[in-house]
């Protein structure tokens, strides 16, 4: 009973960073329409410069933390303005901006196997909170319930934005249509860079704290979590970040239990199973709203 | 108010409108006429900050803002609904009202209550998705998005395209309203009999220029634009 | 340290000089003249750590038989690299161009099973040489022209697992293995079989997958089994991760793993946690006493500022390899002969490991050892307790 | 002569690679032309691969029986694909058949006894170069014969606006189910070509790689023509060949930054017949305009 729950809530952290990253993800999906394959880097990279924050500058692990997640939002913004800001403005299609994010993200992959040598890095056991805690007769790691509280502020905090601010209506309103939006005075350039900023961050602060969690900070990173992260916002249903949330931690969990109830090789098999069901059968995924195709 | 002077703009590889001239007074409901394909929406998208023009100035009141991007053309207070409407379907009616504060030209909490006013059925319909309302409604709601940026000029691309007769008698009403409170509008309209029978002053396009231009008695005695389009 | 790589550097040329005169002894060489060999690099991509260590040791390698003028007088021998990070098409490609210049003698490469299955016929047909510096999956050679410098897993495995049975005499065991991996597989198979043919219990057995990253659950897991020893046979990544999560989670048992955490990388990213865990290995430079792996280790860490691991040793054997093969050709040499000649090889001469017969195109390492980390950083003979 | 076949000794495989990845930018273009963004194209390669690959083994047949029963075998794989996807929105059609390819290899990876599993499937044939030229001739002309038929225009007029399609009758689904069964022919043969050139074939054969591989070759040539395809794959495989004998240490780096200028400057790709149409209509203006002036 105890290595149930041990295991439940190994998969809750777990599923925690899937849907961290994922709503990141969703976020460029659902507000600007691309499918951006160059969004793990966000979380490689946020990781790296994390890790050289700690390894290198000697600063403590949250500010390595602050620039980590900086890091992410500004990569996602250097690349929205290089790669999808032409193609915006000839309004060239999400074709053309998947193009130019495969591009970059065959860049930065490669730029980021330069910057850390090929090698897959950790963060020293000493610069975060690594140790366990016992919780009755569970044992749970630091790291663990810290990435659990992240995910659920900020899961609420977002949804709150999005759904209940002035700049959420933004957001969603340039995701519906540029200039639906802008016919009512809104800069949907400065609100697309918010929004890549947000995404960036979001997935870059699950970056560092998988790097950190998993002791792996390397370009190989960002594309275990994009292929996980993925299937959450689907699953989720892709404009909600509630769903996100729940489908990455349920994912988790689910993955954590065939693996130890059934078998590790049908592992990703069940997940992407289920990914396929849910897009066939519930395309809208667990929470996504009936269908408003972005124009 | 709006001038605007020797406009030409290409529409696709067509060079849809050829050294245009229009001046719209402040407080006048002015109106532009012509056949399909004359190039009046083009004009009025150039005005609108919607298509960039090729040439030509178009000042609002004394600012240029040929050259400013749709938001920023809002903001310096000339609002435009498009032919199509283009409210934001996710959004309810409210949200679609409120986003309007971004024009940053009002912040009066009460703007929403007035264009309520106008038409009450947004007000029923307020919490109603934008996207699941008939196209009256949804031309309503483009009005009043428009309405909540408090404009110097509203300009309205084809508002009765698509509606059908009680709900363009209902808009146009409105139209007639806003005129009455002061409200400067410039509007291009295919169904020149009420146009006419509404505005201070017309012009009418021919293959993307003007070709007649005067008050509303002069256009209805012009037996070119008697021929063409009131018969 | 400038006067230990001076020492360094007076050790290889003494070695150097002794093989010199060995090989002037022999009556054939091949005609003076620079001969290329083609490498095809991994030093991009998924496995890109390992790759650049392979890299290195060739290096080393070139440069001590070119200084040592150990084929010959005139005769050189250098690297041609193409990139194939690791991607089947892009290595067949580079091999065909490698195929296609006539100056390529032979070509060594690959690190993954699936990329050196495909690059075998493409040697076979175009009768290259091919040796693979890598790959560990049995049957690959395929002489006279596909040749393996790699010994394959299985026997190092099983000295240690018997030595542990020995010396710890646990009761049950736990292991980890790669799902994905065959080789790994038979590395566990051949570990559990000596367990349990010494009345070992098996606790259970924990699969991951190469990809993985998150290793709590898995730990969770096999902690969960309560087992005296765990037994970590998966790949690189994921041998790292689980012996930093068990630690983690507080596991103070007993741990043994492979040579996959040998590399100076995995130390400096783990630390502490893999110190005491013993693992078998071929070569490990401080511990390997043979003149010429302390002369390799030397010169490696005078190049590169670290010393090999057993990854760069294997490159470096790759290339000492096709240069014997070379050495004993005389005249213009060609591909046809470099085959002929290397399939008649029956052990590597110059090598770091204590002798390296090589059986139908096949090395097999005999002498493995047993080290761990220390909690310093250093690989050492491994004591039990 | 000595030097020139040396070239095409060196550069024979990356032609080779070429062709196939035409094959596969065709099979991405078949669909993509009908408006619809599918990666499934992976799973018909899968598909036939494997099947190639196998019946070779197995029943020892021929070259060419082979890719045709590869062709049939992505074909019935496509309808299936598409009676499951079509339904979907267009975006969700993109992600569903991303999970799919994600499904493909673990589908392969657990089924060894056909597929070879991890280890992956040595493959007892090659595909002489001159054949493989044929197959993308024939496969070229079919894509020439449908772009001139009713179904070319149809499938152009579906691309454009589905709803204005289907009020001329152009039964969109339709369109884009033949689409699919196209898509999957095409696809399943490249896979077994893919599979007679690599000779040697495994889970990673077919993988997240080689969908964006095709994605990115079809649309950087052009997505609005057959010829586009074929000229984006030769672009994309020569790249990374291009960029090891210029860059060779961030040839990576270079690849993308190349994709990316030529997305950003030409987004319709490199051959557009639109642009070709565009500027035409430029110069008739011109000269229209200049006699206006005179």
């Amino acid at each position: 009973m105890i290595l149930f729950l041990e295991q439940a809530l190994n998969g809750w952290a777990l599923g925690s960073l899937y849907a961290l990253f994922g709503i990141g993800f969703g976020l460029v999906f659902s507000t600007l329409g691309i499918l951006n394959a160059a969004h793990g880097t966000y979380a490689s990279w946020a990781a790296i410069v994390g890790y050289y924050v700690v390894e290198r500058a000697g600063l403590p692990f949250p500010v390595a933390v602050g620039v980590g997640v900086a890091a992410g939002g500004l990569l996602a913004l250097a690349v929205d303005q290089i790669a999808f800001q032409p193609l915006r403005s000839r309004k060239a299609g999400m074709l053309g901006a998947l193009i130019t994010s495969i591009a970059f993200w065959i860049i930065l992959d490669s730029l980021a196997g330069f910057a850390t040598e090929q090698q897959s890095l950790a963060f020293p056991a000493a610069s975060f909170p690594s140790g366990m805690i016992d919780i009755g007769p569970m044992k749970v790691g630091q790291l663990q319930l810290i990435i659990i509280a992240v995910l659920i502020v900020c899961t609420i905090g977002i949804h709150l934005l999005i759904q209940k601010t002035r700049l959420g209506t933004a957001m969603r309103a340039v995701g519906w249509n540029e200039v639906a939006a802008a016919l009512g005075g809104v800069n949907a350039r400065m609100v697309i860079l918010l929004t890549a900023f947000l995404a960036g961050a979001t997935s870059g602060l699950a970056g560092v704290l998988a790097g950190a969690a998993t002791s792996n900070v390397s370009f190989t990173l960002g594309e275990g979590l994009m292929l996980k992260g993925f299937a959450a916002v689907v699953v989720g249903g892709y404009d909600d970040v509630r769903g996100t949330a729940i489908a990455g931690i349920l994912l988790g969990i689910i993955e954590v239990f065939v693996a130890q109830y059934v078998s590790t090789a049908l592992r990703d098999g069940f997940t992407y199973s289920l990914l396929l069901i849910f897009l066939v059968a519930r395309p809208r995924g667990l929470f996504g709203s009936a269908g408003f195709v972005r124009a | 108010m709006l001038n605007v002077s020797r406009l030409s703009a290409d529409y696709g590889a067509i060079r849809a409108v050829r050294g245009v001239d229009l001046k719209v007074e402040a407080g006048s409901l002015s109106v532009l006429l012509g056949a399909n394909g004359a190039g009046k929406s083009t004009t009025l998208r150039s005005i609108a900050g919607l298509h960039r023009p090729v040439q030509g100035s178009i000042r609002l009141d004394d600012r240029e803002i040929s050259k400013l991007p749709l938001h920023k053309v809002v903001r310096a207070g000339l609002a435009f609904v498009p032919e199509g409407r283009m409210v934001v379907a996710p959004l309810t009616v409210e949200e679609n009202l409120e986003l309007s504060r971004f024009s940053g030209r009002a912040d009066e909490p009460d703007l929403v209550d007035r264009v309520y006013q106008l038409f009450p059925r947004l007000a029923e319909r307020r919490r109603q998705k934008a996207g699941l309302m008939s196209g009256g409604e949804q031309q309503m709601l483009a009005i009043g998005r428009a309405l909540m940026t408090k404009p110097q000029m509203l300009v309205l691309d084809e508002p009765s395209m698509g509606l059908a007769p009680a709900i363009v008698d209902l808009v146009f009403e409105a139209i007639v309203a806003l005129h009455k409170q002061g409200q400067s509008i410039l509007l291009v309209e295919q169904n020149a009999a009420i146009a006419l029978s509404i505005c201070d002053y017309g012009w009418v396009m021919k293959r993307g220029q003007i070709v007649v231009e005067g008050r509303p008695d002069e256009l209805k005695q012009n037996p070119e634009v008697l021929e063409a389009y009131l018969s | 340290m400038i006067d230990r790589n001076k020492l360094a550097g007076m050790g290889a040329g003494l070695l150097a000089a002794t093989v010199m005169f060995g090989a002037g002894t022999a009556g054939a060489q091949p005609a003076a003249g620079e001969y290329v060999f083609g490498f095809v690099t991994e030093t991009t991509g998924p496995l890109a750590a390992a790759g650049v260590s392979y890299h290195r040791g060739a290096q080393v390698a070139v440069e001590e038989i070119n200084a040592s003028k150990w084929i010959g007088s005139g005769v050189t021998v250098k690297l041609s690299e193409k990139e194939s990070g690791s991607d089947a098409a892009r290595a067949v490609q580079a091999m065909t161009q490698f195929v296609a210049d006539r100056n390529v003698l032979a070509v060594t490469c690959c690190i993954l099973s699936p990329v050196a299955g495909a690059m075998r016929p493409v040697a076979a047909n175009a009768k290259i040489p091919l040796v693979f510096y890598g790959a560990t999956l049995p049957g690959l050679p395929q002489p006279p022209y596909v040749s393996s410098v790699v010994a394959l897993p299985g026997p190092q495995e099983v000295k240690m697992t018997q030595l542990i049975v020995d010396k710890m005499k646990p009761k049950s065991v736990a292991y980890f293995v790669n799902a994905d991996n065959e080789g790994f597989q038979n590395r566990f198979k051949a570990a559990q079989k000596v367990m349990e043919g010494a009345g070992v219990k098996t606790a259970g057995v924990v699969s991951i997958l190469s990809a993985d990253t998150d290793f709590t659950a898995p730990a969770t897991q096999a902690m969960g089994m309560n087992p005296d020893l765990i037994m970590v046979w998966t790949t690189q990544t994921p041998a790292a991760g689980i012996i930093a999560a068990l630690r983690n989670r507080g596991y103070a048992g007993a741990i043994t793993a492979s040579d996959v955490i040998a590399p100076n990388a995995v130390f400096k990213k783990i630390g502490e946690p893999l110190a005491g865990v013993p693992f078998p290995i071929a070569f490990a430079a401080g511990v390997s006493s043979s003149p010429e792996a302390k002369a390799f280790a030397d010169a490696f860490q005078k190049k590169f500022g670290e010393l090999p691991d057993t990854y760069a040793a294997q490159g470096y054997t790759s290339v000492w390899y096709m240069s014997q093969g070379l050495k004993s050709l005389s005249g213009k040499a060609n591909r046809e002969a470099l085959a002929t000649a290397l399939a008649k090889v029956g052990s590597i001469e110059h090598n770091v490991y204590g002798g390296l017969p090589m059986v139908a195109g096949q090395a097999d390492v005999q002498k493995a050892l047993v080290v761990n980390w220390s909690k310093d950083g250093k690989v050492v003979a491994w004591e039990p307790k | 002569m000595e030097t020139l076949l040396d070239l095409w000794a060196a550069y024979g495989s990356t032609i080779a690679f070429a062709m196939v990845n035409a094959l596969f930018a065709l099979s991405t273009y078949a669909v993509l032309s009908t408006g619809v963004l599918s990666f499934t194209t992976v799973v018909f390669a899968a598909v036939g691969g494997f099947l190639a690959a196998q019946s070779v083994a197995h029943l020892g047949i021929g070259l060419w029986p082979a890719f045709a029963l590869a062709g049939i075998g992505g074909a019935v794989a496509g309808s299936v694909v598409a009676a499951a996807f079509l339904k979907l929105d267009s975006h969700w059609m993109a992600l569903a058949s991303l999970a799919l390819v994600l499904i493909t290899r673990v589908t392969v990876l657990n089924t060894p006894l056909l597929t070879g599993g991890v280890n992956g499937l040595v493959v007892p044939m090659s595909v002489p170069m001159g054949d493989l030229v044929i197959l993308l001739a024939l496969v070229a002309a079919v894509f020439w014969r449908l772009h001139r038929s009713w179904y070319g225009l149809a499938a152009r007029a579906v691309r454009e606006d589905a709803a204005v399609a289907s009020t001329m009758g152009i039964p969109p689904r339709g369109i884009q189910f033949t689409a699919f069964v196209i898509s999957g022919a095409v696809g399943g043969i490249g896979g077994a070509a893919l599979a007679f050139t690599l000779q040697f074939i495994s889970p990673e054969t077919y993988f997240i790689g080689m969908a964006f591989t095709m994605i990115a070759s079809t649309v950087l040539g052009g997505s609005f023509h057959w010829f586009g395809p074929i000229v984006g794959a030769a672009v994309f495989t020569a790249l990374p060949v291009t960029m090891q004998s210029v860059l060779p240490a961030i040839e990576d780096v270079a690849k993308g930054v190349v994709l990316l200028v030529i997305m950003i400057f030409l987004p319709r790709g490199l051959v557009d017949p639109r642009a070709v149409g565009l500027r035409r209509a430029a110069r008739r203006r011109v000269s229209a305009e200049e006699g206006t002036d005179v």
